[in-house]
């Protein structure tokens, strides 16, 4: 699996229901040590209910300037929460031909949204 | 002197944006028609492109990376690559104006027909590129350049009405000409000041000279002295061209009217030394949007570039460069008038502009680039104003440029 | 908010928190001596344990979900930058991997421990070196050692 | 010496495509073939004056060449490349007016004594430049190449005049 294979992808909830769009992946450096950095294990899907753009990432961060483009980006991207990955029951099939069309993420029953914003 | 040197690159970038081969004639085209009347925009765009140089070399000088690494670090590679193609079409028309602006120059030094110039002056400029050092290159060719001050000297020398001309300075479209045409000017003027190249080539070339955030101060004093440089230059121009070819009912369509004025003013020498300031300054343009286009194609590939490093140890970096001007030169090849193809890099600028200088005042808030250098609110209220100018001269622009034809 | 119960606070993490896009993808890549190699494309993920790096993935590996854990194995570079342009997915044996393991540090560029010279993917400056520029007289000229 | 007098003949160019848009915009608007043939006639005036004004900045550029020459002002070779473009220029516009085609007998008229203005022009500019190939250097410039380039700019200013009388005379109708 590659990044690009979840990025974007589309979200439904186990019921069929459209949530959003995976804008991003919530990685944590807490593996095991691979190198010198420890190795990212994937924590969670960032998910968008409104866009699938999201290259400025201030609804994450605590910057709010330049004013306006900071406050309206995150107005943009409201609602925007995690779900941790073992929260999600299916993901993308990559090469799969048999059925193409948009890629499609499925969260489990009762999966719980997590606050998105990274602390510094 | 030293002092002097250590504004080279802001005085050869500024070179480039305002006083590159197509620069220079628009500057007299506009003299001739509309006076003064716009040099409003060229205040503006001097006050733009200073706040954009400004951000971008103080985000090179702290964060290590120039302005395309952070274009496609933000932008990802859809919107990046759509603006690399639109920046490469502005940069690689203007180079090809630039070798043909050089040989235009020689041409007026030489009686050699400028055709003959072509390759002799796409030699030259890749000799540059390939074989001298990054300050050596700004030193020379940013110190040459300011024999083009010869300008200002000859609208001194002419004698002006001051205060007629001081009259002429209010934004007002004249008589004989139509508003979309002005207003096509006014962007064609604002855009040429802002174009996106000179922050790459700033940004980059900061990063050539190893600027880190204890460099800050000297970023800052290219930035104030070059760019206002540039705008009084070119200014300068309009005026020379309102001065003596607009009375004269001359329409400029040539680099060689430039010379006129000048003659009127201070005969063979002023003529000369303005001569040594066009050779130099579509040289340095030359340099500057060759070097533009191997900076923005390597950043947005990840490829390893610079003129600190030895040719070998950049080498797709200055391939790129040898291929953009064999482009040139196949496209001077064709008999094409090397001034009139800058007409066209509006319209790419209109793409390339707003989605270079988005990341960059984006990044420049970025506590995790610029820890504690993050624009202050100053910058960012005057920096958020000339967002929203940019964005509406890039969407009028084009439309204008079909409605007057491209100001013809 | 869209109406919807308000989100649940986000436990601290016990290591440092990157995510994808914003921190890894399309940043620089540099080598020991700090020349860039390329820019991070893409990332492979594969199931965590012992040897999971070793091999590039291959078609029968089962499909990941949420019960297994997932690590990122590589950083990707190439090839996928022309299908994340325009779309589709390039296969796995034209992906240049560089493994996790060689980064050293993830800041406003990603820094790895090898030199550019020893990874697959900067081949194509290599070949550009050895058979353009570096023929070219002048070419291995250090401008830092005069004309 | 520019390779193209690309300005005045693109301008042209787009010009007709301008106005042949416009043409087939107003006639499948209106379905009205006369309104189509005045816009036409009159794009056809507009252009002939944008050729006169060229051929006039021609003659007015070739003058202040020969007479910042005379005067010591301008070195030779610099004075030879702006004239060239001079001749250049004029003889574009010659060629643009020689070759565009309009809409009816009482444009064609008005265009034809517009070429025989501009072909006046070209005259005492490409003189101008013989002058300063064969002049010594200083020379005073001779007054009947001054007379001459002063002629030809009346005669471009008078059918410039006969152009856009006409041009008015026509969206007056």
């Amino acid at each position: 699996m590659i990044a690009s294979d979840l990025l974007d992808a589309r979200v439904l909830e186990a019921d069929g229901q459209a949530v959003g769009w995976v804008v991003d992946l919530r990685l944590v450096l807490d593996g095991t040590t691979d190198g010198i950095l420890a190795r990212p294990r994937l924590h969670g899907l960032v998910v968008s209910p409104r866009t699938r753009t999201s290259f400025l990432g201030f609804e994450r961060s605590d910057v709010r300037s330049p004013w306006p483009i900071a406050p309206l980006l995150r107005r943009w991207h409201r609602g925007t929460f995690l779900v941790h990955w073992p929260d999600v029951a299916r993901v993308p099939e990559p090469d799969d031909a048999d059925h193409p069309g948009p890629a499609v993420v499925v969260l489990r029953p009762g999966y719980l949204r997590y606050d998105a914003t990274l602390h510094r | 002197m030293k002092r002097l040197l250590a504004v080279a690159l802001g005085i050869l970038t500024a070179i480039g944006g305002f006083l590159d081969a197509g620069d220079l004639v628009t500057n007299a085209v506009v003299g001739s028609r509309f006076g003064m009347s716009l040099a409003w925009v060229v205040g503006a765009g001097v006050i733009g492109i200073c706040v954009f140089a400004h951000m971008s070399g103080k985000v090179a000088a702290v964060s290590g990376r120039a302005t395309f690494e952070i274009i496609r670090e933000r932008l990802g590679p859809r919107a990046a690559g759509l603006n690399l193609a639109a920046s490469l079409a502005v940069t690689v028309l203007t180079l090809v104006a630039e070798v043909g602006g050089i040989a235009l120059a020689l041409q007026l030094a030489s009686s050699v027909d400028h055709r003959l110039w072509v390759p002799v002056a796409a030699l030259a400029v890749w000799l540059v590129l390939w074989r001298v050092k990054f300050e050596i290159m700004e030193n020379v060719t940013g110190l040459l350049g300011l024999a083009l001050v010869g300008f200002a000297v000859a609208v001194f020398l002419l004698g002006p009405d001051w205060g007629e001309l001081a009259a002429q300075l209010a934004p007002q479209v004249p008589v004989e000409e139509d508003a979309g045409t002005y207003w096509y000017y006014a962007i064609a003027l604002f855009g040429a000041a802002m174009t996106p190249y000179e922050v790459f080539f700033f940004s980059s070339g900061g990063v050539e000279e190893g600027w880190t955030a204890k460099d800050l101060a000297t970023s800052r004093l290219n930035v104030l002295v070059g760019f206002p440089l540039g705008g009084l230059l070119s200014v300068s121009i309009a005026a020379c061209a309102a001065l003596v070819l607009m009375p004269a009912g001359i329409q400029v369509d040539a680099m060689s009217q430039l010379t006129l004025p000048v003659a009127q003013a201070g005969g063979t020498l002023l003529v000369a030394v303005i001569i040594v300031g066009i050779v130099a300054a579509t040289f340095g343009a030359a340099l500057e949007t060759a070097l533009s286009t191997g900076y923005s194609l390597s950043q947005y590939l990840g490829w390893s570039w610079g003129k600190f490093r030895r040719p070998a140890q950049a080498a797709r970096f200055h391939l790129a460069m040898i291929l953009a001007l064999v482009v040139a030169v196949a496209v001077l090849a064709t008999n094409v008038d090397p001034i009139a193809v800058t007409e066209y890099s509006v319209v790419f600028s209109a793409v390339a502009l707003p989605l270079t200088y988005l990341p960059i005042l984006v990044v420049a808030n970025d506590p995790e680039y610029m820890g504690d250098q993050v624009n202050g609110r100053a910058m960012n209220a005057v920096a958020t104003v000339y967002l929203v100018i940019i964005v509406v001269a890039a969407v009028a622009a084009i439309p204008l440029m079909i409605a007057t034809e491209a100001g013809g | 908010m869209t109406g919807a119960a308000p989100l649940l606070p986000e436990p601290r993490q016990p290591g440092r928190v990157l995510d994808a896009r914003l921190h890894l993808l399309d940043r620089q890549v540099l080598d020991v001596d700090s020349v860039p190699v390329g820019t991070l494309d893409d990332l492979e993920l594969g199931p965590s344990g012992p040897g999971a790096a070793a091999g590039s993935p291959r078609a029968d590996d089962p499909p990941l979900d949420g019960t297994t854990t997932v690590v990122v194995t590589a950083l990707l570079s190439g090839p996928v930058l022309g299908t994340r342009v325009f779309g589709g997915r390039p296969p796995a044996s034209r992906w240049h991997r560089v493994l996790w393991r060689h980064v050293t540090d993830v800041g406003t560029a990603v820094r790895l421990a090898n030199r550019g010279d020893d990874l697959d993917l900067t081949w194509t400056e290599r070949w550009v070196r050895d058979h353009v520029v570096g023929r070219l007289p002048g070419g291995r000229h250090d401008p830092d050692a005069g004309p | 010496m520019r390779p193209v007098p690309s300005r005045p003949r693109s301008a042209t160019a787009r010009r007709a495509l301008t106005a042949a848009t416009a043409c087939a915009a107003l006639a499948a608007l209106t379905a009205c073939g006369p309104a189509a043939g005045r816009a036409e006639s009159t794009d056809a005036l507009l252009s002939v004056t944008d050729q006169l004004d060229a051929a006039g900045s021609a003659v007015a550029t070739a003058r202040l060449a020969v007479e910042a020459r005379a005067d010591g002002h301008l070195p030779a070779v610099t004075a030879d490349a702006a004239i060239s473009d001079a001749v250049e220029t004029a003889s574009g516009a010659v060629h643009a007016i020689g070759t565009l085609v309009v809409p009816d007998s009482a444009t064609d008229q008005v265009r034809r004594a517009a070429l025989d203005a501009s072909e006046i022009a070209v005259g005492p500019v490409a003189s101008a430049r013989t002058w300063l190939g064969t002049s010594a250097a200083d020379a005073a410039a001779p007054p009947d190449l001054l007379d001459a380039l002063d002629d030809a700019s009346t005669a471009v200013e008078r059918a410039h005049a006969a152009v856009q009388q006409a041009a008015s005379e026509r969206a007056a109708r």
